[in-house]
């Protein structure tokens, strides 16, 4: 109906090996936009390349959820440690080395048969990097953004997660510098599992709110 | 800004898409814009106000069109030349034509204690003495800023319950356009669905807002028109 | 609906852009498209009010990164399938596969008279008694349905007056979704735009929207709280 | 900075005369698209091309600001039609012939020296077709919809129009089916004019209230 699709489709464009001369492939607007302006800026000596490769390297392989899944299983055994991360998210988090960077100010979130709680940033896409990492692109288009304050069972319900109409969904925006983690509830079936197991069940999506954390199968 | 980022309760947008197995970057350009955002803003010509703010000025049309990283692109590239590290016309021509005084560039060296800091915005308790506290009831001012603000559309003009008091942050909309620090509190502010939508919202939804004082009045006691 | 067609209040979209000596048509395919949602319009299979819905279902990216006639085209193509007049594999073969019957195109003779039609959305004012008289003061309602409205997001939960009843009217949110004409009064409302903007906005400005009466419900007399 | 530029440019492109074979110029996608649909509508019996070309030439030539302009300029010397005008604005601009589509339900709106009006569609573009012809693009352009509502005092200095503080602003959104047509005031000097010549001074842009009437300098 026209040729102006440019947003969403990009979703679901996976790894496009674009770095220099892969496959010999052309160069878009876009490549050649970024690469141009990191020469300008290294030209003036802004910016260090090296330290370019550090950042992306910390984000693309050494920060993620699996830290928040940690901070989850950790707190589903250790009575104490949920108190402390309840009480004071930041600094029990902190006790697992998970500090910095849009990461300063946590609050963790706990689910419970009564209350479910998912996280949005209505007007940019706030995340909480040191525990989750950097968002997925879901998270921060157009329908999340927009639906899920005014229709949060309608965006669950299409993560796959039914809330029952006797649970409160609460929905929370990130709208100043506080960093949201939703508390997963533990999956019935888990008695035996250790620390480790558990974290490995823990999903990005379950510390968003918009899923739930299953037992495995063969437990 | 009442502008095109502000998204909340729009409809039409369609359903949300997530993609299996996500990679944390999709193309290689990101992975440099996003670094290239991080590097420049450690130069500390800006704030993540300023940030924020730059990015909001994209056009609409271009700003819906467009993925997270081509905002930030938009938003570093405003930021280069508002804030005299780059000129417009060595952007233009991505030639450089002269040194930036007094700058200098994050070395590697220096990343893990940049990357690692334990505070940014929060500032101490004592600096603003709150007005509210969990329990009360409040009202959104209805602002409508051509600045930068953190208060949604959707939540102005709206009575809602303070949860909790966060303490004392730099006040997000004069920090996006006057770099100055200024101290408020900062509540998490709970909200009925019902309130905020009408009466087609869930009777068991509530929306949760962090809100910086200023936007706030005491509200009419319950019973009261809200 | 809160589509992206719902603009009033925005900002970031830039300056007003008159163009000296403007044509009625800049492009010959304007021309056609504007004829043809004429044309295809009479055959009544569908009223303006789900005209204007149809184009509210443009996606946004989309709707603003196009111009007027094509909204048009858009609304066009989806209202001639979601009515049964077009398949939608012939839209996609932009080929006829089979006739549609008892349709008939409105021919060069007919015009005249569709064209200088005397009523069109106005019923009579005996088919609603009016609930509310110049200079009552009326509090708009919140409401967000997900489908088509008349009450633009601005003018939502605030308090106006009454400037005068225009009379019976077919109301528009019904007529989108189902076709019923509905009778409802409209009225012109007039707000202060301190109560639409708040403290920033002028005070000798007053805002007048067309609303019907399903919108409004009676305001607390001034001086209690609005 | 990108290459997504496409919606406001449009305003500013002049007439391509993107007839058949016109110039021998590539017929873009759009153009396509619209003679593509409108073959098919036509072979469906759906629509004659005959009519098409008479509702385009209707909408093109024969109805335009001309009509409101002598709409105001009767009311300028004949105060009884203009004292019909403001109470049953629909009828009074029929006795001048102006009826029909996007016009059945006038109101006319009179400027004075302590009020301003000027109308906007803010959620389409509704435009009083009868008097006024069809609207012009900036009229329906994101930034005239979006601003005029809350800032119209700084849209109304754009169009070169600077009203006083003590004069009030009345900004008229069409979200009904009323339309809206602005009686600007009558400039003075031009006392002596005739009804056509005053016509003649009366733009679509007073009609929108986003302009003033001005005497001619040299009258």
């Amino acid at each position: 109906m026209s040729d102006h699709h440019h947003g969403h489709d990009h979703a679901h464009e996976h790894e496009h090996d674009d770095r220099p001369g892969a496959h010999g492939a052309p160069l878009t607007d876009i490549q050649l936009r970024v690469r141009a302006l990191e020469s300008l800026l290294v030209d003036k000596g802004l910016v260090d390349p090296k330290a370019l490769d550090t950042l992306i390297d910390t984000y693309e392989t050494k920060v993620g959820p699996r830290n928040g899944a940690r901070v989850v299983a950790k707190a589903w055994v250790d009575p104490a440690f949920k108190q402390r991360l309840l009480a004071d998210s930041t600094a029990a988090i902190a006790e697992l080395g998970y500090i910095g960077r849009q990461g300063e100010d946590m609050v963790v979130l706990e689910n419970t048969p009564k209350v479910h709680n998912v996280v949005v940033c209505t007007l940019c896409s706030c995340y909480p990097w040191p525990v989750l990492g950097l968002p997925p692109v879901w998270y921060k288009s157009g329908p999340y953004r927009a639906r899920t304050v005014i229709d949060p069972r309608g965006v669950l319900r299409e993560f796959g997660v039914d809330v029952g109409d006797d649970v409160e969904v609460r929905v929370w925006d990130s709208t100043a510098e506080l960093r949201y983690l939703v508390l997963p509830e533990r999956p019935q079936g888990t008695e035996g599992m250790t620390e480790e197991q558990l974290a490995d069940l823990v999903t990005r999506d379950a510390m968003i709110g918009v899923a739930q954390v299953k037992a495995p199968r063969r437990w | 800004m009442n502008g095109i980022h502000d998204l909340g309760g729009m409809h039409g947008f369609g359903p949300v898409d997530p993609e299996p197995n996500e990679p944390v970057f999709h193309h290689d350009w990101e992975r440099r814009a996003f670094a290239l955002n991080l590097a420049a803003g450690f130069l500390g010509r800006w704030n993540i106000d300023m940030g924020r703010y730059a990015r909001e000025h994209m056009p609409p049309a271009e700003y819906l069109a467009t993925t997270y990283y081509e905002h930030w692109l938009y938003g570093l590239e405003r930021l280069l030349v508002e804030k005299g590290l780059v000129t417009g016309k060595e952007l233009e021509a991505m030639r450089p034509q002269g040194p930036v005084a007094g700058v200098k560039a994050l070395g590697v060296d220096d990343l893990p204690k940049a990357l690692r800091n334990r505070r940014a915005a929060r500032m101490d308790d004592h600096l603003a003495t709150p007005r509210f506290k969990a329990g009360d009831r409040v009202r959104t001012k209805n602002l409508n800023p051509t600045g930068h603000t953190r208060l949604p559309r959707y939540a102005r003009d709206k009575v809602g319950v303070i949860d909790r008091d966060h303490g004392v942050f730099i006040f997000a909309d004069a920090h996006a356009v006057t770099g100055q620090k200024v101290p408020q509190r900062c509540y998490s502010v709970r909200f009925e669905g019902r309130e905020l939508w009408g009466p087609d919202a869930g009777p068991r939804d509530a929306i949760y807002i962090d809100l910086f004082e200023p936007y706030l009045e005491p509200a009419y006691p319950e019973g009261g028109h809200t």
